[in-house]
């Protein structure tokens, strides 16, 4: 029954907490972005529209703000009356935060979205049914809405490059929302072949397809707890915690000579990618 | 002993009043006021109450059940979905957080209150019924109906007084 | 001035109302094929969008909510004026309610079936809607319980479903009335059925009163609770314009504002197609357009409030969508809603206006206009300034189908109302009896005391 | 008086009772052992029951891909020639003759899916045969049978079970026996041993198995013996 299932629990359920009761273990994925390497060259948002089936939308709806790029980057420009505008751009590669404490999970009424034990904000395509509650309280604004039905509208993958498909990722017909997976299904795809073989994936083993093509080695992506990963090592360099909302290292003198910070760490989502740059004036 | 049914028809509620009051004072054999009257009235008068003598009324305790259950069920159900719904974690919160249940659980306080309250009130004014067949449509438009149940040889007696009371009518039956 | 005259023979109110029921004007005929016409723009417009996908609603990535939601709001909103004539004001035993909750009444119930729809119209895979239900099925899945869309959902649903009952319950003496005047045809069906064989016996009336008053006490706090926990899709959010914890009540009085102004609205059309001058009789609007005017300013000082409250916080991004309410993109609409909501309601505390019917009529439509703007002003403008830079320069404009839908809503009230009106007596033919009859008697005493003033009624 | 009282406890109970039952509803398999699924016809009407009853082969001997990746697969018809060129005692039977003449055709028996999952669901054979053949060495036909029914009885392949997420569920969120390689229980002491550490605060692993991947960590039972239910967050099946 269940409400004794309810009862011989109740303490499970009331406790269960991603970052405090029930630490993620073995894995926490995370990942780090240095934007003092960053090139902004595209490359990353090329290969995830190859390798997670993502729709070119073209320039018309490309215009109306319809674009499906998971991995987006974002351009700055300092406010300064320089003599070439243009020039001196700061880019931010943008995706799903995959956040500790998610505000898009809470709110999707079918619980489409949630938090998975290897501390991915996952997105069901099939449970999804286009509230688009998710996007309108995600600070980062990385989810996006298939605004059309991609797979029949003329032109988003012609006839030959449908067989450049991904056969391992869900092909999302129209009215459902979608967002950056860290390459979910590589990851799962490494985690059964390790578990066959009774151990924890390598650092390494699995990358995600931004990473791979990235020509400066910007991203870097792995397991957080796994001490021997880079991404590990680099958030502890730059001594970034996960599940707090304001770093120690703030506080502290010289703090900010260190380069890693969370976007809108404050509003306390707990964001599982850390960006490293060092912070200077005319980038604010 | 075979019934009769006897409905008069007033104009004037204070005549009826009159009417009822006398009924109620008067000793007829095979009638008994406090079961065998009823008046029909086109609007709620609270006076009836008063010389009717207080009824008692039962639709609250339906409504108290039906709030409490409605509330229990909604904190059951969802809860034990929650715990049931495969153990998804969302947005670090517990798996069986408490504000949304309380706010469902109010709302369905509410719902089982007010649904429960309705069936009470169809258990306990005896409805949907079939019209008595001493009806007349002028008592839902502006006019008082007596309804007495009685022993034949009493009939007479009765409406005796209905007249001396001005009735307009008096419809009559025999019932069983 | 009586608000109705004591001396009005009770076949005679019968009479008038169910005339209202009789063969519908010429007037009655135009409204109801403008309504539908409304609503076949609307229906266009939804299966063109069912087809071809949200994208024709001309919504993007970052503005992911428009016009429907707004509306959806705008339309829960109106019904809460209905609770308020009929449960809140039923407590207060202002009798003055009697001649008017009907139509108030079916106005919560029609109000809410049109917000309801709105949801539909929302979601990107309206086939699938049923997930959303709570029910045991074949997936062993269930709702998300945490999302305030699914208390929205609850909510609605309780209210719905308890505003008919209310409203049914309600109705039983008239049905019955119904029944025994109308002789024919599958209107008599229908009464004889409905009215549940109704006599109005003492035991009847009895339970009737202690039903109705529970089912009143209900009404109340869900009638808060409703827009209260609407009003928690945004304020339960974490974004910047939404995340304000004076929603709750600003949205209730919101809700009631628009409200009362739609049933002025209703009260002056209906009081010339059904010529119920006698009933809906300008005292009665007078005391309606006060509580509008009391209830409008309790709606400024919230709305100033938030403003405040947000310009005195810390808050950067909060303040930075505020200021561009005002400057940026929707600045017009955010002004007109400004103006609509607090500037215009001041007519109403003009006694020479307070009866003055095309003036009211005006008034009216602006303040829901300007409710209606509120509404789109809370949803809107945090998509075009958010947290976010990215999403700042993303400019958005309804295109012509969520318009169309939004337009098309009105119809389908219109519709839904004009046939009730038909069908059922929109006044409530007992209780205006009882409203007549306690004003005789209170009359009567009067005159047994000696201290009858002239002109002055019981209340 | 008293009998509102009873009406309310009754109907207190009912609604209580009711909700959680609903709550936790298992609803009533789409088809039961003796009523088999949806006929489907296939090019041959394949025996299964000859396969596998009769001769005793193994179903991963044909379903050889079951082992080793998500797909079960369908053997290539090279794998049925192999065997029946040599058999010369069914070589006339209406059947084989067909077989013959698509092999002679050069040309791929066009079957058709009887276990037809939807795209989104990513089902994986592989985890579910290492698990439970090759390590708690359950025969074949009971684990195969566990999703595909008696297939042993069957010709054409028939879908015996509902296939359904909820029916997926209900297994996957019972506690199963961790076992090691020699097909018995693990006790405690033998997990305290893993390489991986205590369980309480990590997955087990046993021989060439491993056990983390669900929010609920494996755990000891009331028998001592290690526990641990299956994969049970929504992004396991589909992505």
């Amino acid at each position: 029954m269940s409400v004794s299932n309810l009862l011989e629990n109740w303490s499970e359920f009331r406790h269960k907490h991603p970052v405090e009761d029930v630490p993620h273990d073995p894995y926490k994925w995370a990942m780090s972005i240095d934007l003092d390497a960053c090139t902004g060259c595209n490359a990353c948002s090329v290969a995830c529209y190859a390798e997670n089936n993502l729709p070119v939308v073209g320039k018309e709806k490309y215009a109306h703000g319809q674009a499906m790029h998971w991995m987006r980057i974002e351009r700055y420009w300092p406010e300064d009356d320089r003599e070439f505008p243009d020039q001196g751009a700061q880019f931010l590669p943008m995706m799903c935060q995959q956040c500790e404490a998610a505000p898009c999970e809470t709110v999707c009424p079918v619980g489409a979205t949630n938090h998975t034990p290897d501390g991915l904000n996952s997105q069901v395509y099939n449970r999804c049914i286009g509230s688009r509650y998710c996007s309108a309280n995600c600070p980062f604004k990385v989810r996006y809405f298939n605004w059309y039905d991609y797979p029949t509208t003329e032109n988003v993958w012609p006839a030959e490059m449908t067989q450049q498909l991904n056969p391992d990722i869900t092909l999302r017909g129209k009215g459902v929302m979608e967002k950056c997976t860290f390459c979910i299904q590589r990851i799962r795809v490494g985690q059964r072949s390790v578990k066959n073989e009774g151990r924890v994936l390598r650092d390494g083993e699995v990358q995600t397809a931004c990473q791979q093509v990235c020509p400066t080695n910007a991203i870097t992506f792995g397991n957080l707890i796994d001490t021997e990963s880079k991404v590990h090592q680099q958030w502890k360099a730059q001594r970034v915690e996960l599940a707090v909302d304001e770093q120690t290292k703030d506080k502290e003198e010289g703090g900010s000579d260190l380069r890693g910070y969370r976007i809108l760490e404050e509003l306390r989502p707990y964001p599982s990618v850390m960006y490293m740059e060092r912070v200077r004036e005319s980038a604010i | 002993m075979s019934k009769r049914h006897l409905l008069a028809i007033f104009s004037n509620f204070d005549e009826a009043e009159a009417a009822v009051k006398e009924l109620r004072g008067s000793s007829i054999k095979g009638f008994d006021a406090s079961q065998d009257l009823v008046v029909k009235s086109p609007i709620e008068h609270p006076e009836v109450e008063e010389f009717l003598g207080a009824k008692p009324v039962y639709v609250q305790w339906f409504t108290l059940v039906g709030a409490l259950a409605g509330g229990l069920l909604a904190f059951f159900l969802i809860s034990g979905a929650q715990a049931n719904f495969f153990d998804q974690i969302k947005g670090g919160k517990p798996v069986v957080p408490f504000p949304p249940n309380f706010v469902l659980t109010y709302e369905m306080f509410i719902l089982g209150g007010v649904y429960i309250s309705v069936l009470g009130f169809f258990i306990c004014a005896g409805l949907p019924a079939r019209r008595s067949p001493l009806y007349s449509s002028k008592v839902s438009e502006d006019q008082i109906g007596i309804l007495v149940k009685t022993d034949e040889e009493s009939a007479g007696v009765l409406k005796g007084i209905f007249t001396k009371h001005d009735a307009l009518e008096i419809q009559e039956e025999a019932g069983k | 001035m009586k608000d109705i005259r004591e001396d009005i023979a009770w076949a005679k109110i019968n009479k008038d109302v169910l005339k209202s029921l009789e063969s519908p004007r010429k007037l009655y005929w135009a409204i109801l094929t403008v309504a539908i016409a409304m609503v076949a723009v609307a229906v266009g417009c939804e299966v063109y969008q069912y087809n071809v996908g949200m994208g024709v609603a001309n919504m993007d990535n970052p503005h992911v909510w428009g016009l429907y939601i707004a509306t959806f709001i705008f339309w829960i909103g109106m019904s809460h004026s209905g609770t308020l004539l009929s449960a809140i004001l039923h407590l207060m035993h202002a009798d003055w309610r009697k001649p008017i909750y009907r139509f108030a009444e079916a106005m919560t119930t029609f109000s809410l079936m049109t917000a309801g729809l709105f949801v539909a119209v929302h979601l990107g895979r309206v086939w699938q809607i049923y997930y959303a239900l709570p029910y045991p099925n074949e997936r062993g899945v269930w709702p998300n319980f945490q999302s305030p869309l699914l208390w929205d959902a609850m909510a609605i649903f309780t209210y719905l479903s308890s505003s008919i009952l209310f409203l049914y319950v309600g109705m039983i003496p008239d049905l019955a009335i119904c029944r025994d005047n109308i002789h024919s045809g599958w209107r008599k069906k229908l009464y004889t059925l409905l009215s549940l064989g109704w006599e109005g016996t003492d035991r009847q009336w009895r339970n009737f009163r202690i039903t109705y008053l529970t089912i009143a006490c209900f009404l109340i706090p869900l009638a808060v609770s409703v827009h209260s926990i609407v009003s928690s899709d945004f304020a339960s959010s974490q974004q910047p314009g939404w995340h304000i914890t004076s929603f709750g009540p600003y949205f209730v009085a919101g809700a009631l504002y628009s409200g009362c102004a739609a049933i002025i609205t209703l009260f002056i059309i209906l009081r010339y197609v059904f010529k119920f001058e006698e009933y809906m009789t300008l005292p009665i609007l007078k005391k309606v357009v006060r509580l509008t005017f009391a209830i409008a300013m309790v709606w400024t000082y919230l709305n100033l409030i938030e403003y405040a409250t947000v310009w005195y916080s810390h808050d950067e991004a909060s303040k930075h969508v505020l200021i561009m309410k005002a400057t940026g993109v929707y600045a017009p609409f955010w002004w007109m809603m400004n103006f609509c909501g607090s500037i215009v309601p001041l007519v109403m505390a003009f006694k020479r206006f307070q009866t003055n019917i095309p003036v009211m009529m005006v008034v009216s439509l602006l303040l829901n206009l300007g409710m209606w703007l509120e509404r789109w002003m809370i949803v809107a403008p945090t998509f075009a300034d958010g947290y976010y830079p990215w999403t700042w320069d993303h400019d958005q404009w309804p295109s012509f189908v969520q318009w169309g839908i939004v337009f098309g809503s009105f119809g389908w009230f219109t519709l839904l109302f004009m046939v009730f009106c038909k069908i059922f007596p929109s006044v409530s033919m007992y209780e205006v009896k009882e409203m007549v009859y306690h004003r005789s008697l209170a009359n009567k005493k009067l005159e047994v005391t000696g201290m009858q003033e002239s002109g002055k009624g019981a209340h | 008086m008293h009998r509102f009282i009873r009406f309310s406890i009754l109907l207190m109970g009912l609604f209580v009772a009711s909700s959680s039952y609903s709550a936790e509803a298992q609803l009533a398999p789409l088809t039961t052992a003796d009523d088999l699924g949806p006929a489907i016809e296939q090019p041959i009407e394949f025996p299964h029951f000859r396969h596998a009853k009769d001769m005793q082969i193994n179903c991963m001997y044909c379903h050889t891909y079951a082992r080793r990746s998500s797909v079960a697969g369908i053997p290539p018809i090279q794998k049925c020639i192999g065997c029946h060129q040599s058999i010369e005692s069914v070589r006339e039977s209406p059947r084989i003759k067909k077989l013959f003449e698509y092999w002679e055709a050069n040309k791929a028996i066009p079957w058709k899916k009887v276990h037809d999952l939807p795209d989104f669901v990513r089902f994986n054979h592989e985890r579910h045969i290492k698990r439970f053949v090759f390590q708690q060495n359950r025969p074949v036909q009971e684990v195969c049978g566990a999703c595909h029914g008696d297939v042993k009885e069957m010709t054409v392949a028939r879908r015996q079970k509902p296939l359904s997420m909820g029916w997926c569920i209900s297994c996957h969120e019972k506690d199963h026996v961790v076992t090691a390689a020699d097909g018995m229980p693990v006790d405690d002491q033998a997990n305290k041993a893993s390489p991986m550490g205590p369980l309480s605060t990590t997955g087990v692993a046993v021989g060439d198995q491993a056990y983390w991947y669900s929010m609920k960590k494996p755990a000891v039972n009331a028998a001592g013996v290690v526990v641990a239910k299956g994969p049970n967050d929504c992004s396991s099946c589909h992505y």
